[in-house]
């Protein structure tokens, strides 16, 4: 076997290659089992730190603050400092709390959470196991997690964690529906379930253009629901109810402290990192780049570019949007995602039957598909928003004034 | 704006409106002027009513709710009396002689309420309405009649003058403490409240710098 | 109800974050430690005792007649009078603080003393890092950390100080020719040790027995603004 | 030993786990989750004869086990309605004091 | 062909999830060990090379059916402790019920002969477009039809979970003050 | 809905099954609870059917404190009653000092203490309005956004006061200290900042979808309700009650200016939100006037003795619109120089008599706002 040469699209993968090539050729397997496995972990680790200080930077300036700036250069250092601080810190446990399950719950979260990278391909020949049923595993794999939040919460024996689980998990079912159906309508358009294949399928260009299936009208609506059931799938806001700090304390981590609690943060943040990874998979084309003329950038910078700006959405809503409540957070995922994106998958079923040049042009052809698809979203989408109104009889008042 | 009738003009009325009501006319000196009303305690729930839902007074907020504690006074006079002092020899003389008498007032505990009409908006502006329900001791007869049932306002300052002054308000809904906590025995606000000994201020090192009271150094 | 709401409140953090960067009316933040707040004159934290010249004991001007420990809300002054006097700045007889201590603990900088103060002998500082790690004894401050100069006065409050030293000078001038009116009557003597006493606000003629009358504490003289 | 009697071997255990589990125990989620483990080696049987069965390419087992999936999830859906329709009548779950039919 | 190592650790992981399961003392472990137990199925149809199965599996056992479980459990004041008898007739005989079963399994495996057969040669795994095809095409009928029983289950069990209408107590008594 | 009574039985009788009752307390130490306050609280499911306020754990007995002290004393006191609004405060208290011994107030302190009470209902209900939205998980925006502006006005109380939050500002008889033109100067360029804030304020969430279903229907407090428990303040308004002690009472000289009182129709949350934002313009109205008209002279009234101030014998109720509703002052005097009676009226306190009214039948989300919206401070709640 000999190693290709090292370019910067591949130079990860080669330094794998080389690393394994030299290993004893028995333990060749286990060798890049490990060495994945250790990359993804330190890579995510550290975008978890990065994010954290991006987080609380971001949020400070559109608050009008600094955000942290004490611990090194421009407060950088202040991701370490929080480490220090949670792993030196005491772990409390409830004297009433099921020990075991509330010693495992947090490793099952956090073990569940990175088991996802799995299908993830984050550059060019860069996924960990190429699955044929790569969207499945990782939605099978995401639904561990729930488990993991009913543990911590049933085994602190606390009320409010009680709340905080039975809130999460009602949460994530449900939005785990709309989850799933919005990515169907990708796999339809695709084919395949093989998230390599996704990616392929979109990194081709015409007229320099890449084919993401976020510039289809069905895309486009799959990817903004997606990520709004991906928001609500990761507990952030607003939809972080479980956590719902002003009303549940901390909801189902409440009885967490030190390292545990450490766990539990991080594993959030994995999880939110995955699931914005696979809607860039499903929706913005993966590693490949938007015009073939920049396809010169490694396809792994690609990859986490578009992965940072996602996380700066999430950050940016976070620090915008006030928390719902349960109910309307049920009553949005069954009365407005699951109809929306049902809309969707009809949307990308018609763009998939449609032909695509109507009286010989290919540009009418197109144009006509476009408005159809963009039309049959577009229509559910008034309807359900001024059924929303009405029924919850939500409105903009004016006021009276005595003088 | 219709104008406030004087505490004469409202006596006359209740009076006139709540038969068997006894209404008492308390003056108020200070610049204020604001005089008040005593009620009796079997009228006072009706005419509280009659005051909130007549129409001409609409008193429907009660603003302030408090209890004030009046400490037994002894006024002293002197007076002259006859009496059978020894003489010098042995006989007694009749002789006048002056004499401290003293007579004790029992201090009692007092329900001071401050009504106002929002509807009415009564000239003048800023004239509480005033009533007051007096308790015949400070130690064991210390109930008046609660006036919650017609004003809610008055559910939690009521509770707060039981809290503090031990006025114990009958028809109450939920009178218990609600500034102390529940196994405290005493009612602070009392002219004659003595804190516990064990004052956790006590252990303090300067606690030398407190005086027990404010009133002796001055 | 189609999320422009939601669109218009991600804008406007959106012109907040870049504003921040920007616009020195958003980014309102004092880095504290280093960057440090112009403190306003009025500004008041706790009580210090003002004293004439050089000598924190002679110069006091506090002559003990504790009407801020009475006034005191919170109670935090402790005042012992001395048993003997000393002559003040216009050069009466007083008594003096033996023992003056302040529990800033307790002190709720309310500014009354100050305000009652007929001598003008207590003011307020500007000082707030106090913090010490000796919770009881660390937070009594006694007469020598209480006195500070007029200089320093001057320094923190100079438009209310300027007033204050005014007043006195116009006091200490009256006294002065009422003493020297009482002196021309009776004898040249005290005259002449009447004017080597320095004018102004240093300290009262040292030696000076004329006015051997016991202390009588000013009454009419309040401070309406301060 | 040949893989396919490994796997009848372990369905059997695991079928008859399942079994000892429903004929016991009194709770009626934990009845519902026995027959559920007894589904579950169905399953493992099918999985196996079409792993090493004569025609792999014809995919029958998998098609089945993905049937009795969706059967088992509409089972136990309804099943825990129920027992949570019989607490709510009954105030409990314990079958062996569920004695009546009538509400 | 031999069986493999991984297929032993996987197998053992799941019985012994599966008799956790059905004796431990506490409602919601008994979910949790079921849990394992449904995992290393899923894990074992992964090693058996059914792909989809063992994903499949996963998604509805470990996301939605242990889920059930656990709500049903919370539901009915299951999560407290519950002394349950340790011993009695009814459950011994139950035992010995399910032993015998396990037996006639176990000696029906054992003298079929396929013990020291040679393995069949192991399939290849079934590649996820021929599972879809095969769903689309041979088995469309099955399929629509379970998926019409899965609505109908869903409707019956959101009926059934439907709390009955109480009838309505009188009105709060504070209002009225 | 079940009926608390039913439940309460139910609670009692042990048969709590189904998971029925979840008996919760909110707090003393609860993110949102504003300070030291508990709620107990019977949940069914999420939804709250029971809720008793328990307070008094900042309980410091000022009134009892006040009746030690002379009536100077009293004011920096007041000062931490309701510690976010101590301008107004104090001016509820020199009011019914003033009433009780009858000393007039010259026209400049006037117009100071208005502008001053109109800077602190300003920064109040921007700062309420930011906890309101930091309650329903806006992740502190809203409330830095409220705190950015609230500094500003702080340090002008600091530059004529001396104090940022405790001013003990205000004497019977007048002020403490008198503005300078500069300060005023200040407060002309600060008030005509504000309204640019106010509008960005509300177009970061007064659209919001999420906020109105938050808030729109939510703790609706009718209106006979209101006036019968005795809650004022913008919360009364909300209700659709035209009552404000500054257009009723004409006190100081809010005769003089043109303001409108803003009303509400609902009574919810939404309601009392827009309530303070609508009454911000109207502050910010009235502040361009005063600054504008604001005469010269003195700033107390030269007769009035500070120190041993002795009242002739009698009683006074004195009362303000403060920001929270209608803070009141009771005296009795008994011709000493301490008062006899000294009595806080504290808005935020009656305004939670009715907290378990507008809570019931709700989720315990909706209680956190709820409460959000009252606007309390514990200081004044416990006095």
């Amino acid at each position: 076997m000999t190693l290709p040469a090292p370019t910067a699209d591949q130079i990860w993968v080669w330094i794998k290659d080389w690393l394994v090539f030299h290993t004893p050729a028995p333990f060749q397997p286990l060798a890049s089992i490990l060495c994945i496995v250790a990359a993804i972990i330190v890579v995510f680790a550290s975008l978890f730190a990065l994010t954290v200080l991006l987080e609380r930077k971001g949020l400070g300036r559109m608050q009008n603050r600094y955000g942290p700036n004490r611990v090194g250069p421009f407060g950088i250092l202040q991701p370490i400092a929080d480490a220090v601080k949670s792993l030196t810190k005491e772990d409390i446990v409830p004297r009433s709390a099921d020990h075991v399950v509330h010693y495992l719950a947090p490793l099952v979260l956090v073990a569940a959470s990175f088991l996802a990278y799995a299908v993830l391909p984050i550059g060019r020949n860069m996924t960990a196991v190429n699955l044929d049923a790569g969207v499945l595993f990782f939605f099978a794999i995401g639904s561990a997690t729930e488990l993991a939040v009913f543990m911590a919460g049933w085994s602190s024996r606390n009320k409010y964690s009680l709340l905080g689980a039975m809130r999460a998990i009602a949460q994530m079912v449900s939005y785990e529906i709309p989850l799933i159906l919005s990515s169907i309508a990708v796999v339809m358009i695709a084919g395949t379930l093989s998230t390599s294949a996704i990616v392929d399928e979109q990194a081709r260009y015409t007229h320099g253009i890449a084919h993401w299936f976020v510039f289809t009208p069905w895309g486009l609506a799959g990817f903004i629901l997606f990520m709004i059931a991906a928001t609500a799938e990761t507990n952030r806001s607003p939809f972080d109810l479980p956590e719902g700090e002003s009303e549940i304390i901390a909801g189902y981590f409440i009885e967490y402290s030190g390292f545990k609690f450490a766990l539990f943060f991080l594993a959030e943040y994995i999880e939110m990192f995955a699931v914005s990874g696979l809607g860039i998979t499903l929706f913005l084309g993966g590693w490949s780049s938007p015009v073939s003329f920049l396809a010169w950038i490694p396809s792994w910078i690609w990859f986490f570019g578009k992965l940072l700006a996602l996380i700066c959405c999430f950050i940016w809503v976070r620090g915008t949007l006030p928390r719902l409540r349960m109910d309307q957070l049920m009553n949005f995922a069954w009365k407005f995602m699951l109809p929306m994106t049902l809309f969707v998958i009809l949307s990308a079923g018609v763009w998939r039957f449609l032909p695509a040049t109507i009286a010989g042009s290919g540009a009418l052809g197109a144009v006509v598909r476009w408005l159809v698809c963009a039309f049959i979203v577009l229509l559910p989408y008034v309807t359900l928003a001024r059924a929303l109104e009405s029924g919850r009889k939500i409105e903009k008042r004016e006021y009276r004034f005595a003088e | 704006m219709t104008a406030l009738p004087t505490a004469e003009d409202l006596k006359a009325q209740i009076e006139a409106g709540v038969p068997g009501a006894q209404v008492t006319v308390i003056p108020n000196a200070s610049p204020s002027a604001q005089h008040s009303l005593l009620l009796d305690h079997e009228h006072a729930p009706a005419v509280a009513l009659f005051l909130r839902d007549h129409p001409d007074l609409r008193l429907d907020l009660c603003t302030l709710v408090t209890g004030v504690d009046w400490l037994d006074t002894e006024t002293t006079e002197k007076i002259k009396v006859k009496k059978v002092v020894p003489g010098p020899v042995g006989a007694g003389i009749e002789q006048e002689v002056e004499e401290t008498r003293k007579t004790k007032i029992p201090g009692y505990l007092e329900a001071v309420y401050h009504l106002f009409s929002m509807e009415k908006k009564h000239d003048p502006p800023a004239m509480p309405v005033v009533l007051r329900l007096r308790t015949a001791n400070r130690i064991d007869q210390t109930h008046v009649p609660s006036l919650t049932p017609v004003w809610r306002s008055c559910e939690f300052q009521e509770r707060e003058a039981f809290d503090l002054y031990g006025i114990v308000f009958d028809g109450h809904p939920d009178l218990r403490r609600i500034l102390m906590w529940d196994g405290f025995e005493d009612y602070p606000m009392r002219k004659d409240y003595v804190p516990p000994a064990d004052d956790s201020l006590a252990s303090l090192p300067f606690a030398s710098l407190q005086r027990a009271s404010t009133k002796e150094a001055r | 109800m189609f999320g422009e709401g939601i669109i218009q409140g991600l804008v406007e953090t959106a012109r907040n974050f870049f504003g921040s960067y920007v616009d020195k009316d958003r980014l309102v933040t004092v880095q504290y430690p280093e960057e440090r707040h112009q403190l306003p004159e009025a500004t008041r934290q706790f009580p210090f005792l003002l004293y004439d010249g050089a000598d924190p004991e002679a110069g006091l001007r506090c002559v003990s007649c504790q009407i801020c420990e009475k006034e005191c809300p919170p109670q935090c002054i402790h005042i012992e009078k001395s048993k003997d006097k000393k002559p003040d700045f216009v050069g009466k007889l007083q008594f003096y603080p033996a023992v003056f201590n302040i529990d800033v603990s307790t002190c709720m900088s309310c500014q009354i003393c100050v305000e009652v103060c007929p001598f003008d002998a207590i003011r307020m500082d500007n000082q707030f890092e106090l913090s010490t790690s000796n919770r009881f004894a660390g937070l009594l401050y006694t007469k020598p950390e209480l006195a500070k100069s007029n200089e320093y006065y001057r320094k923190i409050h100079p438009t209310e100080a300027a007033e204050c030293d005014e007043r006195r000078a116009k006091e200490a001038e009256e006294a002065k020719a009422k003493a020297a009116a009482a002196a021309a009557a009776s004898a040249a003597k005290a005259a002449q040790a009447a004017a080597t006493s320095p004018a102004g606000a240093a300290n009262g003629a040292s030696g000076n027995g004329t006015a051997s009358t016991p202390v009588e504490q000013p009454a009419g003289k309040k401070p309406v603004t301060q | 030993m040949n893989p396919l009697a490994a796997c009848l071997l372990v369905s059997a255990l695991l079928f008859a786990i399942g079994l000892a589990g429903a004929l016991t125990r009194r709770s009626a989620i934990l009845v519902l989750a026995g027959i559920e483990l007894m589904l579950n080696a169905a399953n493992l049987n099918f999985i196996g004869f079409w792993r090493f069965g004569p025609h792999p390419e014809e995919l029958t087992g998998i098609i089945f086990v993905i049937f009795a999936i969706a059967v088992a999830a509409a089972e136990a859906a309804v099943g825990l309605a129920l027992i949570l329709a019989i607490y709510r009548h009954a105030r409990t779950s314990d079958v062996s004091e569920i004695t009546e039919m009538k509400g | 062909m031999r069986t493999t190592l991984p297929f032993l650790i996987l197998a053992v992981l799941t019985l012994a999830g599966g008799v956790a399961a059905m004796t431990l003392r506490r409602l919601v472990h008994c979910a949790l060990c079921l849990t394992v137990a449904f995992a290393g199925l899923a894990a074992l149809y992964l090693n058996l090379g059914a792909e989809f199965a063992g994903l499949a599996q996963l998604l509805v056992y470990v996301g939605a059916i242990a889920i059930l479980i656990v709500f049903a459990i919370l539901l009915t004041r299951g999560g407290d402790d519950k002394a349950e008898p340790s011993f009695s007739p009814a459950g011994a005989a139950g035992v010995v019920l399910a032993a015998a079963v396990f037996a006639v399994l176990g000696w029906a495996i054992v003298t079929s002969g396929i013990l020291h057969q040679a393995a069949n040669p192991a399939a290849p795994p079934a590649p996820m477009r021929s599972i879809g095809l095969a769903l689309m095409q041979r088995y469309v009928l099955p399929l629509e039809v379970i998926a019409l029983m899965l609505t109908a289950a869903m409707i019956g069990a959101v009926i059934l979970a439907l709390r009955e209408k109480r009838p309505q107590p009188e009105q709060d008594q504070r209002s009225a003050q | 809905m079940t009926g608390v009574a039913e439940l309460e039985r139910r609670v009692e009788a042990g048969e709590d099954g189904l998971g029925d009752i979840l008996e919760v307390s909110m707090g003393p130490h609860h993110p949102s609870t504003h300070g030291v306050f508990r709620m107990d609280v019977r949940l069914e499911g999420e939804k709250v059917v029971r809720l008793k306020p328990v307070f008094g754990y900042l309980h410091r007995n000022h009134e009892k404190i006040a009746e030690h002290g002379a009536y100077l004393a009293a004011i920096p006191y007041t000062d931490r009653l309701d510690y976010l609004n101590s301008m107004t405060n104090n001016w509820g208290y020199v009011l019914a000092v003033e009433k009780l011994a009858g000393i007039p107030v010259p026209e400049r302190a006037e117009y100071i203490r208005v502008i001053v009470a109109e800077l602190s209902r300003f920064q109040n209900h921007a700062g309420l309005v930011g906890f309101l939205l930091q309650d329903m998980g806006a992740s502190g925006t809203p409330l830095m956004y409220a705190f950015r502006e609230r500094e500003k006005i702080l340090d002008l109380f600091e530059s004529l006061s001396g104090a940022r939050m405790m001013c003990n500002y205000m004497r019977f008889g007048g002020l403490r200290v008198d503005c300078t033109p500069a300060w005023l100067e200040e407060v002309r360029q600060l008030v005509s900042g504000l309204p640019k804030f106010v509008d960005e304020f509300e177009a970061l969430l007064r659209g919001n979808e999420i906020l109105m279903a938050r808030t729109q229907g939510v703790g609706v407090l009718p209106r006979e309700l209101a006036i019968n428990a005795g809650v004022t303040g913008p919360m009364l308004r909300a209700s659709g009650v035209n009552y404000d002690i500054r257009k009723v009472d004409h006190y100081g000289v809010y005769d003089r200016f043109d303001f409108r009182v803003p009303l509400g129709d609902h009574g919810d949350v939404y309601d009392r939100y827009m309530m303070r934002i609508l009454e911000m313009r109207e502050s910010l109205k009235i502040l361009q006037q005063a600054v504008r008209d604001i005469p010269g002279g003195p700033i107390i009234d030269p007769k009035t003795r500070l120190r041993g101030l002795r009242p002739k014998a009698g009683e006074a109720y004195g009362r303000i619109e403060a920001p929270k509703g209608e803070l009141g002052f009771f005296l009795i005097s008994d011709g000493s120089t301490i008062p006899c009676r000294y009595r806080v009226r504290p808005p935020s306190m009656i305004n939670l008599t009715i907290l378990e009214d507008m809570c019931l039948g709700h989720n315990i989300a909706d209680v956190v706002v709820i409460l959000g919206s009252v606007d309390i401070v514990l200081g004044e709640v416990d006095r």
